[in-house]
């Protein structure tokens, strides 16, 4: 049975390497804020250390005051699963960064992200829009968003 | 040893083309024969499932799940049905989990047979083994339609079970199809497994070595072909998965012929378990009551099954209203396309070909 | 005893006939040259319908047949078991419109299909398809017959360069450019094969060969008629070597443009290639007309064509098809090798038939054909056993599958 | 041994085309060629005397001009067209109208003006599925209380125009009641199945037996 590694656990060990990346932490979840969560995967993605080797999804959540990012990550080597999730700033031009160089993954999910939620991803290589059109106006998952 | 400089050429492969599997377009740069580039583009058949989720209720979005991995919806509502179960805690009755194992792996063979079929239809083998391929998933369609009426878009699950108990006459179908169809899959193995022409086609080609095919997270067939031994069945058991026996077959290269050996041997494993449930299953009920209206309370739930193309997975936020807030889908055939690039530059026109063929996509998940 | 023609239907009779026609209406002597075009243009109608009528069937026939391979029906829809379906087909094709590409090249784009379908019609010309009331029958009794048939082929490769390059069409040029290489290619072990057999038969023309054969030449020369097989099979661009049209990768290949009856023209040549294959392998390894006598010539040439008609389909319906480079390689590296190891056996074998005098006439005994046969269809399976072993050891063995240590289902540590 | 897969493939491809276990179960929908020996079994004769009887239909049978009409066998689960909706039961609750997931049933319904003091059901006016946008999913059958809706049996709905695919209550009335037994057990315990052709009259397609007459009045008539 994969086990899941809950929030708390999960801060308590970045915690000793990234002291302030931390926000938030349940039984759940892990918050971490925007600017940290390259080198918060980072270590996570160590392969000495929680060897969190596989993500497997990123979802976005529109909660109206801000967009909620969620990371599912999986440690096949150790068959266990955390979930990581950054607030971002506001409605306007949201910004997260790119966790693509670390995991191939996320490559194409942001890029989805990016069209149906139009959340920004600094660092991503080809962000552009891949289910929808170049041209189109607006981002459909988004709670305001009038079709 | 110098070379003549050719010029490259850029073609557009779709979104019309036969071996696309459906409206998919690649942007291939070829040089001579030689594939340098290529720039896959998606969208041709977005439904916005994900948004037409959120003004659906909890029962109605089954419809929906249906319709993204059309050639394996069973899986699809398995998974979406657990992810509500989940979220707001309603029990399943046993009978309905066996039957859920049972369906799900029947869905598997018949998607595996159709990857087959179609992965030697772009070898070019003139569709006689795709319509071998198809004689017998037809068979599996017929036991669907005995079981819910339907035979591609099923619908077949609901929150806390599924909706109707299976009738006599599909457990004496299942029995013969059972133990017909090994003798089946000798008969396509020795057409294909040891034809050297597939050979030639496929060993060593569109290589993905086990780091890159867990760092672009790619799952299922394409990750066990790739020797990584993880299987959600085994690595997380969910429904009955725990009281059957079974292996997990894995590649040794991770190239296309191990792609489609693994199917093969997961359709041998897949009919180990439907027997073992057949020989398990016991009367009782198959639905728990729930209401039409589902109110899960607030919160969210991440549930993932083994789909037959990989880890099918459903993210769901619920504010305790009839609908959900968010409805997210992991699905495996987008993101099995990671590693496209990466494994099709270099290789020839008719590789390309195969290597799509082996991924195994259906494009109604691809662009939900 | 020397080969005249039969009734009417060879160029030699027909001419002859018209001439005493003339002179019958009264022309002298000087309309001589008017007999001949008559001739000639009754030959061509003659070949030209009594090819495309056959055509039409065996597309019938072809269809019916790869569909019961794969366990469907096949057209039964139109006439009796759907025998009427080529023209149902015909009858759409001209229906529809006739397009050219805008950017089409539109002289080459127009005489490609034409370039195409003329050289097939032409190989039937020389081919000695039976006996009739004692006399062997064949349209034209060229002494260079099977030289004829070599050059006539080679047109293939242009006209299907022409309509790939006509059409300008990304994947056309792919397909035509692949068409180029292949069939230029396959030309080489092609002729090897023909080469042994002329080295047995000692004569360029067809009835010769034929006469020659007293046993039939793929029992005495397996590898031969395999090198042959392979190279025409390619050469007509079927499974496994259909690079040209291959549709699950270039859509259709060189005809990716074409339409209506130009389509129909391509599809024509396309169907007729294994008719005519069937025909020159049937006169070159397998005795022709040859058989016993409670049948006509005519009849075991049909019969003999038909066998290898089937074969091809049967093997059309079963294998898939080869990469581009592999086929290349296996032309350049096996055929060719198997050729000219093939004409080294032969000819090996003919002198010693000289030093031990089993000549008569110009041909081998039937004695010494037999002991070759058995020689070289033991030394055929032992060399290709060989070659397949060898090459396949080194390539497709598979060690067997380790988990990899990236993952581990919990049951390992933790 | 390599070289030999090629010859295995070949016999593979050869046992399938001779032997007739391994064809596809194929039906010629909507028909088929007929050849004498159908013919016969249709007129109950044997073959000899049919043909000696009817040489013109064994002529045309031949040329392949005679056809019968074929159809799939399906299980009596299908859930096709041509809804099976029962006046007599339906109350107008508009269950189906709520539960289905595309929103193409619409419902009004008026007071019938009698027993309004017993409950009496409302009168449906308008009742209109829109077949054109319909997924047969089977939720609105699976949502009726009274079991007055059913799925049909029928596949062949085809239309010139998508308004005409819209079936109102009158086409929903007269039509012939061929309910599908998907969702619906007792008519799976009735021995109903509409694909050999029963219809069901709205008495029959209840959850419940139908009480008799001395139940009835053994029940209600001493209120």
């Amino acid at each position: 049975m994969t086990k899941i590694i809950t929030g708390e656990e999960i801060s308590k060990s970045i915690e000793s390497t990234l002291a302030n990346a931390v926000v938030a932490s349940d039984e759940t979840a892990m918050w971490v804020s925007p600017e940290t969560i390259h080198e918060v995967c980072e270590t996570l993605k160590d392969p000495d250390g929680l060897d969190y080797s596989f993500l497997t999804a990123i979802s976005a959540v529109d909660y109206i005051e801000y967009f909620e990012i969620v990371y599912h990550l999986t440690s096949l080597r150790n068959n266990c699963s955390c979930i990581i999730k950054v607030k971002t700033s506001g409605r306007e031009n949201p910004e997260v960064q790119s966790v693509s160089d670390i995991w191939q993954a996320a490559d194409l999910q942001e890029r989805e992200i990016w069209d149906l939620m139009g959340i920004k991803f600094e660092g991503h290589p080809n962000l552009k829009r891949i289910l929808l059109w170049e041209g189109f106006n607006g981002h459909p998952l988004r709670k305001d968003f009038i079709g | 040893m110098a070379t003549i400089r050719t010029e490259p050429v850029t073609i557009n492969l779709g979104p019309q083309h036969p071996s696309t599997h459906g409206v998919f377009r690649l942007r291939v740069t070829f040089d001579g024969e030689e594939i340098v580039d290529l720039e896959p583009v998606f969208g041709y058949l977005h439904r916005g499932t994900e948004k037409l989720a959120e003004t659906r209720n909890y029962v109605q979005i089954v419809t929906l799940t249906d319709r993204m991995d059309y050639v394996a919806s069973m899986s699809n509502n398995l998974a979406y049905v657990r992810t509500v179960e989940k979220l707001s805690d309603i029990e399943v009755p046993e009978r309905a989990q066996y039957i859920r194992v049972i369906s799900v792996e029947l869905q598997r063979i018949a998607s595996h047979l159709m990857a087959t079929g179609f992965l030697l239809n772009d070898l070019g083998a003139l569709a006689t083994p795709l319509v071998y391929c198809f004689r017998e998933r037809e068979r599996i369609l017929d036991l669907f339609e005995m079981l819910c009426g339907a035979r591609i878009t099923l619908s077949y699950m609901r929150p806390g079970g599924v909706f109707q108990d299976a009738p006599e006459e599909f457990w004496s179908s299942l029995n013969t199809l059972i133990s017909d169809f090994p003798n089946y899959l000798d008969e396509l193995e020795s057409l294909i497994t040891t034809n050297e022409i597939v050979l030639a086609r496929t060993i060593g080609v569109g290589l993905l070595s086990d780091a890159q095919a867990i760092d672009s997270g790619v799952t299922g067939p394409i990750l066990r072909a790739s020797s990584v031994k993880w299987d959600l069945r085994k690595a997380s058991p969910y429904e009955i998965y725990d009281r059957v026996d079974f292996d997990i077959p894995i590649g040794s290269s991770g190239d296309t012929y191990d792609r489609y050996y693994v199917r093969l041997q997961e359709m041998r494993e897949s009919i180990k378990i439907i027997s073992q449930c057949i020989k398990q299953i016991e009367p009782g009920p198959v639905r728990t009551e729930t209401p039409f209206f589902i109110r899960p309370p607030i919160g969210e739930a991440y549930s993932s099954v083994e789909g037959p193309k990989g880890e099918l997975g459903f993210y769901m936020v619920s504010d305790g209203g009839i609908s959900p807030y968010r409805c997210k889908v992991r699905a495996p055939s987008f993101i099995n396309l990671t590693p496209l690039r990466d494994m099709i530059t270099g290789w020839k026109m008719g590789d390309l070909i195969i290597i799509l063929g082996s991924i195994d996509i259906v494009l109604g998940e691809v662009d939900r | 005893m020397n080969p005249t023609p039969a009734l009417f239907i060879s160029f030699e009779s027909l001419e002859k006939v018209f001439e005493t026609l003339i002179e019958l209406i009264g022309f002298g002597e000087s309309f001589g040259w008017l007999a001949t075009l008559l001739a000639g243009i009754s030959i061509s109608f003659l070949i030209i319908n009594v090819m495309v009528m056959a055509t039409a069937f065996y597309t019938w026939f072809e269809r019916r047949m790869i569909a019961r391979f794969q366990v469907r029906r096949g057209p039964n829809r139109n006439g009796p078991f759907g025998i009427l379906q080529p023209f149902a087909d015909v009858l759409k094709l001209i229906m529809k419109e006739d397009t050219i590409p805008d950017e089409a090249d539109k002289p080459v784009f127009t005489l490609a299909p034409i370039a195409l379908l003329a050289p097939t019609l032409m190989i039937m010309i020389v081919i000695p398809f039976g006996t009739f009331l004692n006399k062997e029958a064949f349209l034209s009794n060229l002494n260079i017959g099977i030289l004829f048939i070599i050059g006539v082929t080679s047109v293939n490769s242009i006209a299907i360069f022409m309509a790939g390059w006509g059409s300008r069409n990304k994947y056309a040029i792919l397909g035509s450019m692949r068409g180029a290489a292949m069939l230029i290619s396959y030309e080489i072990p092609m002729a090897l094969g023909i080469t042994s057999v002329l080295i047995l038969s000692g004569s360029l023309a067809m009835t010769e060969i034929v006469r020659s054969q007293s046993v039939w030449f793929i029992l005495v020369m397996p590898m031969g008629f395999f090198v042959f097989m392979a190279a025409s099979t390619a050469e007509m661009s079927r499974t496994p070597f259909d690079q040209i049209e291959a549709e699950s990768e270039l859509g259709s290949g060189y005809n990716t443009e074409y339409s209506g009856i130009k389509f129909a023209v391509l599809f024509l040549a396309e169907f007729m290639a294994p008719i005519v294959t069937a025909a020159v392998v049937t006169t070159l390894f397998l005795g022709g007309s040859q058989g016993f006598d409670f049948f006509p010539g005519g009849i075991w040439f049909a019969l003999k064509m038909f066998i290898v008609i089937f074969v091809l389909l049967w093997f059309r319906s079963t294998w898939p098809r080869l990469r581009i480079d592999q086929i290349m390689g296996f032309a350049w590296k096996t055929l060719f090798g198997l050729g000219l190891f093939n004409i080294f056996l032969v000819a090996a074998e003919f002198t010693l038939a000289r030093e031990f005098n089993q000549i008569h006439d110009g041909s081998l005994t039937t004695d010494y054909m037999l002991i070759m046969a058995a020689v070289n269809w033991f030394i055929t399976i032992a060399v290709i056993l060989i070659m397949a072993n060898v090459v396949g050891r080194k390539k497709y063995t598979r060690p067997e599958p380790t988990p990899s240590p990236l993952a581990n289902m919990g049951m390992g540590e933790n | 041994m390599y070289g030999l897969g090629l010859f295995k493939g070949l016999g593979v491809t050869m046992k399938n085309l001779v032997s007739p276990s391994r064809q596809f179960n194929i039906v010629q929908y909507p028909n088929r060629r007929a050849s004498p020996f159908d013919l016969a079994k249709i007129d109950n004769q044997n073959p000899v005397s049919f043909i000696a009887t009817h040489p013109l239909k064994t002529f045309r049978s031949l040329l392949g001009l005679e056809t019968i009409t074929d159809r799939m066998p399906q299980h009596a689960n299908f859930r096709g067209e041509e809804f099976a909706w029962y006046d007599r039961r339906c109350t107008g609750c508009a269950s189906c109208a709520k539960y289905c997931p595309l929103g193409i049933i619409k419902i009004v319904t008026g007071t019938s003006g009698v027993n309004q003091q017993e409950g009496q059901s409302y009168d449906i006016d308008v009742f209109d599925i829109d077949i054109g946008r319909c997924m047969f999913c089977g939720l609105c059958v699976e949502a009726c209380p009274y079991d007055a809706l059913h799925m049909g049996s029928g596949f062949e709905e085809g239309k010139y125009r998508r308004s005409d695919l819209v079936i109102n209550v009158d086409q929903l009335k007269s039509a012939e009641k061929k309910p599908s037994t998907w969702f619906r057990p007792q008519l799976t315990d009735r021995g109903h199945d509409p694909i050999k052709g029963s219809t069901a009259d709205w008495e029959e397609v209840g959850r419940h037996e139908k009480p008799s007459l001395e139940d009835q009045n053994k029940r209600w008539a001493k209120r």
